[in-house]
C-alpha cells in the first residue's frame, strides 16, 4: 500500500484537519466526537445533515455551504459514523426548524442514523438514497445502494432548505430527486483501505467490476476490458431498464442531468470520454441532456473506475440544481445573494 | 458472572480478535468492504481502555456501559447491532442471575439484533450464529448441564454454525448486492461472533 | 493498461469531445486543427493563449472561460501542440490588442509556440512558466520545468486581462507570478501513456519518486516511501531553499497560496492530509497561508503523487486572485459581474 | 536525388521506425516521458500519406512538403526540430544538385536544429548524430567517395555517435531534469536520427 499517511488510526482526523484548514472560511471542525458544520450556523433552516463512512470524499464534508449541507458527521473509512456523533453535531448547531438526516442505504448507515433519531428530540425526517441501479433483485435484499445521485439530493434538498423550505417540504423533494435518480459503476481496479493495507479485491489485467459499489463492494459481474463505447452501451441499458421499472419517463422533456463521477484512480479525461459516449448514445435515443457535472463527486479511496448517474429534471429540481452554491467542492451562481 | 471474569473476557477476546486478524478481514473483503476487522478491534480496544470503570458496578451497569461504548466506537453495520445486543441484555439482567435468567437475557440481546437490523435467522449474518447459539443455550440452561458440557455444547453450535453460513444467499447487509456471487463465502459477522463465543466458552471452562 | 478509451488514437478528440459538450454554454471546440476557445469570444480583451500536450487535464481546456483563458491548443498526450493550432485559433479570435502565450517551459512547448510566434503578425508576447523547483543546477540546463504553478499564472494574468489590463501589463504580471512560484512533486506511481499501453517508469511497492515531473520525468531521487510528515518536510526545504535562491521573502505578511496538487491517481483525502503536515510546518516557521487550493489540477494522466506549490502573494497578486472567474474547473466570485 | 527515391525513403523510414518500436520507446521511457516513439511514427505516417503530392514537384518543394508536415503532425520538441531541418534544407537545395551541394544544404539544416533548439554538440541530443554526419558527410562529398564507400563510413559514424551519447550529461530537452542519472541512457532523438540516416545510407547503396 502507498499513500500519503502517517498513521493509518489517525488518516481521517489528519485528513480532516487539512480539509478544515484549507477551507476554514467555510467550514468547522470538531472533533471528539467528529463532525463538520458550517462556519456560520443558520438554526433558522432545516437543519442538513449527512453523514457516512469515509473515503468517498468530498462526499460529505466537501457539500457544505450555502445552498447545500449544514453538517456532515464522517465515519472511519468505509464504516458509517456512530449515533453520538450526529446527536452532538445537533445540540450543537440547535435547530429551530427540524432536522433532515441525508442517509446513502447501507444497513450500518440506516442503523446508526436510527439510533441517533432515535435519541434526539428535536423533530426529524430522513432521506435514503438507494440511487444504485446495480444491485437486480433489490426486492429480496435490505435495498439498493446510496451512491453518488447523494451529491444531487443533497444539492437540491440544499437549496430547497437555502430558501426557506420546510421539513416536510425538504424530506418530499428529497425522495423525489432520489427516486427520480439511478446510477451505474464499474470498476477498473480495487481500492485499499489505509488500516487493511491490501487491496479489497483482486481484479486482472484485463478486468473489469460491472455494477461496483462505492466501497470496492463486487457488482454485477466481472467481465473482459472492453471499449468504453461498449462499456458506455451496457451502463446505460441499466439506467433505461432501472427507469422503466420505476415508470418514470427519461424522455421528458425537460431534460436529464448526466453525472460522469469518476471513483477517484480515473483521470478528468476518460471521464470527459465516458462522457462523450454517453450524450452521443443518448441523443441517438432522443434523451436530452440538459445539465452536466463531469468529475470526482463520489469516490472510493484511490479506485479507478466511474459511474453515471440520471437525474430526470422537473422544473422544481431543475430551478434548486441551478441555484448558487457554495462549499468546498460545488461553487457557483452568485456568492452573496 | 463476575466482573472480574467480564474483564477477562475482554482481554481473552481482543487478543482472540488480533490473532485471527487475516481470516476475519479476508472475509469482508470477499463479501463485503473489508473493514469488518478494523471495526471489532477498534471495539474491543475502546472496550479495554474502559477496563477500570467496570470493575466496581452492577451487573447490568456493566452490559450497560459495553454497549455504549462498542455504539460509539465500532460504527458500520456491526456497530449498532452489538450495541443493541449489550444494552438489551443490560435491561434483562441481574445480579447473581441464574443460567437460566442470563439465556432468557441472551436470546433478548438476540432479538434486539433482529429488530435494529430487520433480520432474521438464514439472511447470512451474525444471526446465524447467535440464533442456533442463543436456542441451544436455554435447552442447554433449562436442562442445567455442567459447564464442562455446555460449554462444549455451545462452541459446537457456533462452529458448526458458523461454517454453513457459507451456503446462504446473503440479503442484509453489504453482501446483499452480491447475491448468489457470495455462496461460498462465510459471513464476516458471524465469524466473529462465533469467536467471541468460542473464547468466553473457553474462558468459562477454566473457572 | 486499463483505461476507459476506445482507439488510443481518438483518445484526445474523444475526450475533448466530451469536455467541449460538458461545457457547452462555456467552451466551443474547433477540431483540425484542434483548439478550444471561449463560447464567447471578446477580441477586445488581450487574448490569453495557452496550450501543452495533454493528460494534464484540467490544464488547460478547463481554465478557459471568463476571468482565465481564452484558447488553449491541447497536444497529443505529453506532446506539446503543433504551431498551427495556435496560428489558426488566433485567426479564428481576431485579437485586436495582442496576444499573450502562456507557455510551460518544455523544449516541445517553447519550440511550437515559438514558430507560430514567427508566423503570425498580431502583436504577442510570452510568459514562460517555470516553477517546478525539482530541477536542480537549472543554469547547465534548459532550464525548470513548467508544472502546476501555471494554474495560478493563468488565473492571475486571466484577471488582469478580463479587466482591461494591457499586453504589456499582462506579461510582466505573468513572470512576476511565475517567478514568486515555487513547486515539488512526489510520485507514488507512474503514469500510463494510452499509445505507448505501459508505464513510463517502473517503481518499487515501496518507492516514492521525489521531484516527480508532470510526465512522469525521474525526479531528484527515488527513495523509500516515508511517513506523509516526512515526505512534507522534504518538500517544504526545497520550496524554501528555491524562495532563498530567488532572494524572496516567503515570510511577506501578505501571506502566501499554497496549492496541494494531486496527479490525479491520488485520493482527496490525500490531499488534505498533505495540506494539513505542509500548513502545520509553515505555521511553526512564521510562514502564512492566506488562500488554499486543494485538488486536481495539473495532473499527469493516472498517476498517483502530489505537488507541492507556494505563491507569494502581494497586493496585486492577491486581487487577481480573488477575482470571480468561470471556467468548467475554476470558478468562484459573481458570475454576473 | 529523385522523387521517386525520397518517397522510397519515406516508406523504408516508417518500416524502420515500426520495426523499432520496442527500443525507442524504452529509450524515451527511461529519460524522457515515453512518446518519442508515438511522435515519429505519427510523423511517419503523416509522410506516407502525403506521398502522391510528392511525385512531380520540384526538390526543395518536396524538403518543403516534408517540413510542413512534420511542423503540423509530430509536436513535442523532435517536431519542431525536425521541420526546422526539412524547411532549411528546402531552401538551400536545387533540382539535380551534387553530393558537394547536397552536404552543405544538410549541414544548414543541422544548424537550424541548433538554433531552434538553442543546442550544440554534447547536449546528449539528436544533434550528437547529426552533427558528426553532417561533418563526415562533407569531407567525404569533397573527396568524392563511391557512395558504397560512403554510404558505409556514414553510417558507422551514425552508429558509433549515437552509441557515444550514452555516456553525455543531458543539458537540453526533457532528460535534462535528470542530470547524471540520464548517464548510461541513449539518447531517443539520437537514436530515431541514427535509424533515420542508416535506413537511407542502407536504400543509397541499393540504387
Ligand atoms: N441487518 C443486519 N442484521 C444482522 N447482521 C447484519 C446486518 N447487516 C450487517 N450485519 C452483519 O454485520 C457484518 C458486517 O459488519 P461490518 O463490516 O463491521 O459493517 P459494514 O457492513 O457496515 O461494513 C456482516 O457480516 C453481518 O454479519
Ligand atoms: N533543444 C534541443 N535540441 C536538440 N534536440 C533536442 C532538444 N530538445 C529535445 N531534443 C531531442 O528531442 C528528443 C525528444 O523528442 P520527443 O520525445 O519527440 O519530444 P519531447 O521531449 O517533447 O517529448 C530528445 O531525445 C532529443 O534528441
Ligand atoms: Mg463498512
Ligand atoms: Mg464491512
Ligand atoms: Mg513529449
Ligand atoms: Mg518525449
Amino acid at each position: 500500500m502507498k499513500k500519503f499517511i502517517n498513521k493509518t488510526d489517525n488518516f481521517i482526523i489528519d485528513s480532516l484537519k487539512g480539509f478544515a484548514k484549507a477551507h476554514d472560511d467555510l467550514v468547522e471542525l470538531n472533533l471528539d466526537p467528529i463532525f463538520v458544520t458550517r462556519k456560520k450556523i443558520n438554526s433558522d433552516k432545516v437543519l442538513l445533515v449527512s453523514g457516512g463512512g469515509s473515503g468517498h470524499e468530498p462526499l460529505h464534508t466537501g457539500y457544505i455551504g450555502k445552498g447545500m449541507l449544514d453538517v456532515a458527521c464522517p465515519g472511519h473509512v468505509f464504516t458509517s459514523p456512530t449515533p453520538d456523533q450526529m446527536i452532538s453535531a445537533i445540540e450543537y448547531c440547535q435547530p429551530k426548524n427540524g432536522v433532515l438526516f441525508i442517509v446513502k442505504n447501507y444497513s450500518g448507515d440506516v442503523m446508526n442514523f436510527e439510533m441517533a433519531s432515535e435519541m434526539i428530540s428535536v423533530d426529524h425526517q430522513t432521506v435514503l438514497t438507494n440511487d444504485d441501479a446495480a444491485v437486480i433483485n433489490s426486492s429480496y435484499t435490505s435495498g439498493r445502494r446510496g451512491v453518488a445521485g447523494t451529491v444531487i439530493v443533497e444539492k437540491v434538498v440544499g437549496s430547497l432548505a437555502e430558501l426557506g423550505g420546510d421539513l416536510t417540504a425538504c424530506k418530499k423533494l428529497g425522495d423525489k430527486v432520489n427516486l427520480y435518480s439511478s446510477s451505474i459503476g464499474a470498476a477498473l481496479s480495487s481500492c485499499t483501505i489505509p488500516a487493511a493495507g491490501k487491496p479489497t479485491f483482486e481484479i486482472g489485467d484485463d478486468e473489469i467490476e460491472f455494477g461496483v459499489g462505492i466501497h470496492g463492494e463486487p457488482g454485477r459481474k466481472r467481465e473482459k476490458i472492453k471499449e468504453a463505447s461498449l462499456i458506455a452501451e451496457d451502463m446505460i441499458s441499466v439506467i433505461l431498464k432501472d427507469f422503466e421499472e420505476k415508470s418514470l419517463n427519461i424522455k421528458d422533456s425537460n431534460g436529464v442531468l448526466l453525472l460522469v463521477n469518476g471513483f477517484s484512480g480515473t483521470p478528468l479525461s476518460e471521464l470527459y470520454l465516458i462522457y462523450n459516449e454517453v450524450s452521443e448514445k443518448f441523443s441517438a435515443k432522443g434523451i436530452h441532456i440538459s445539465r452536466s457535472m463531469v468529475g470526482n463527486y463520489t469516490t472510493a479511496l484511490d479506485m479507478a473506475g466511474a459511474s453515471i448517474t440520471v437525474c430526470l429534471l422537473d422544473n422544481e429540481i431543475k430551478k434548486h440544481w441551478d441555484s448558487a452554491v457554495m462549499t468546498p467542492s460545488l461553487r457557483w451562481g452568485n456568492e452573496d445573494v | 458472572m463476575e466482573n472480574d471474569f467480564i474483564i477477562k473476557c475482554i482481554d481473552s477476546v481482543a487478543q482472540c480478535i488480533i490473532d485471527r486478524e487475516d481470516e476475519i478481514e479476508s472475509l469482508d473483503r470477499a463479501i463485503g468492504d473489508g473493514d469488518h476487522y478494523i471495526n471489532i478491534k477498534r471495539g474491543s480496544s475502546a472496550l479495554q481502555s474502559i477496563k477500570p470503570e467496570l470493575e466496581d458496578i452492577p451487573t447490568n451497569e456493566i452490559f450497560k456501559k459495553i454497549g455504549m461504548t462498542l455504539m460509539t466506537s465500532v460504527g458500520g453495520a456491526s456497530g449498532p447491532l452489538f450495541a443493541s445486543f449489550f444494552l438489551s441484555v443490560s435491561k434483562h439482567i441481574e445480579e447473581g442471575d441464574n443460567l437460566q435468567k442470563f439465556s432468557q437475557a441472551f436470546a433478548l440481546g438476540v432479538e434486539s439484533i433482529m429488530q435494529r437490523g430487520k433480520s432474521k435467522l438464514g439472511d447470512k449474518t451474525m444471526l446465524d450464529v447467535l440464533i442456533p447459539v442463543s436456542e441451544k443455550l436455554k435447552v442447554l440452561a433449562d436442562d442445567s448441564y455442567e459447564i464442562k458440557e455446555l460449554t462444549k455444547q455451545i462452541d459446537l453450535v457456533a462452529q458448526a454454525s458458523v461454517k454453513a453460513t457459507k451456503d446462504l444467499l446473503p440479503t442484509k447487509g453489504r453482501a446483499a448486492g452480491l447475491a448468489d456471487r457470495a455462496i461460498g463465502h462465510i459471513d464476516p459477522g458471524a465469524k466473529t461472533c462465533q469467536l467471541i463465543i468460542s473464547t468466553i466458552c473457553y474462558e468459562l471452562n477454566k473457572t
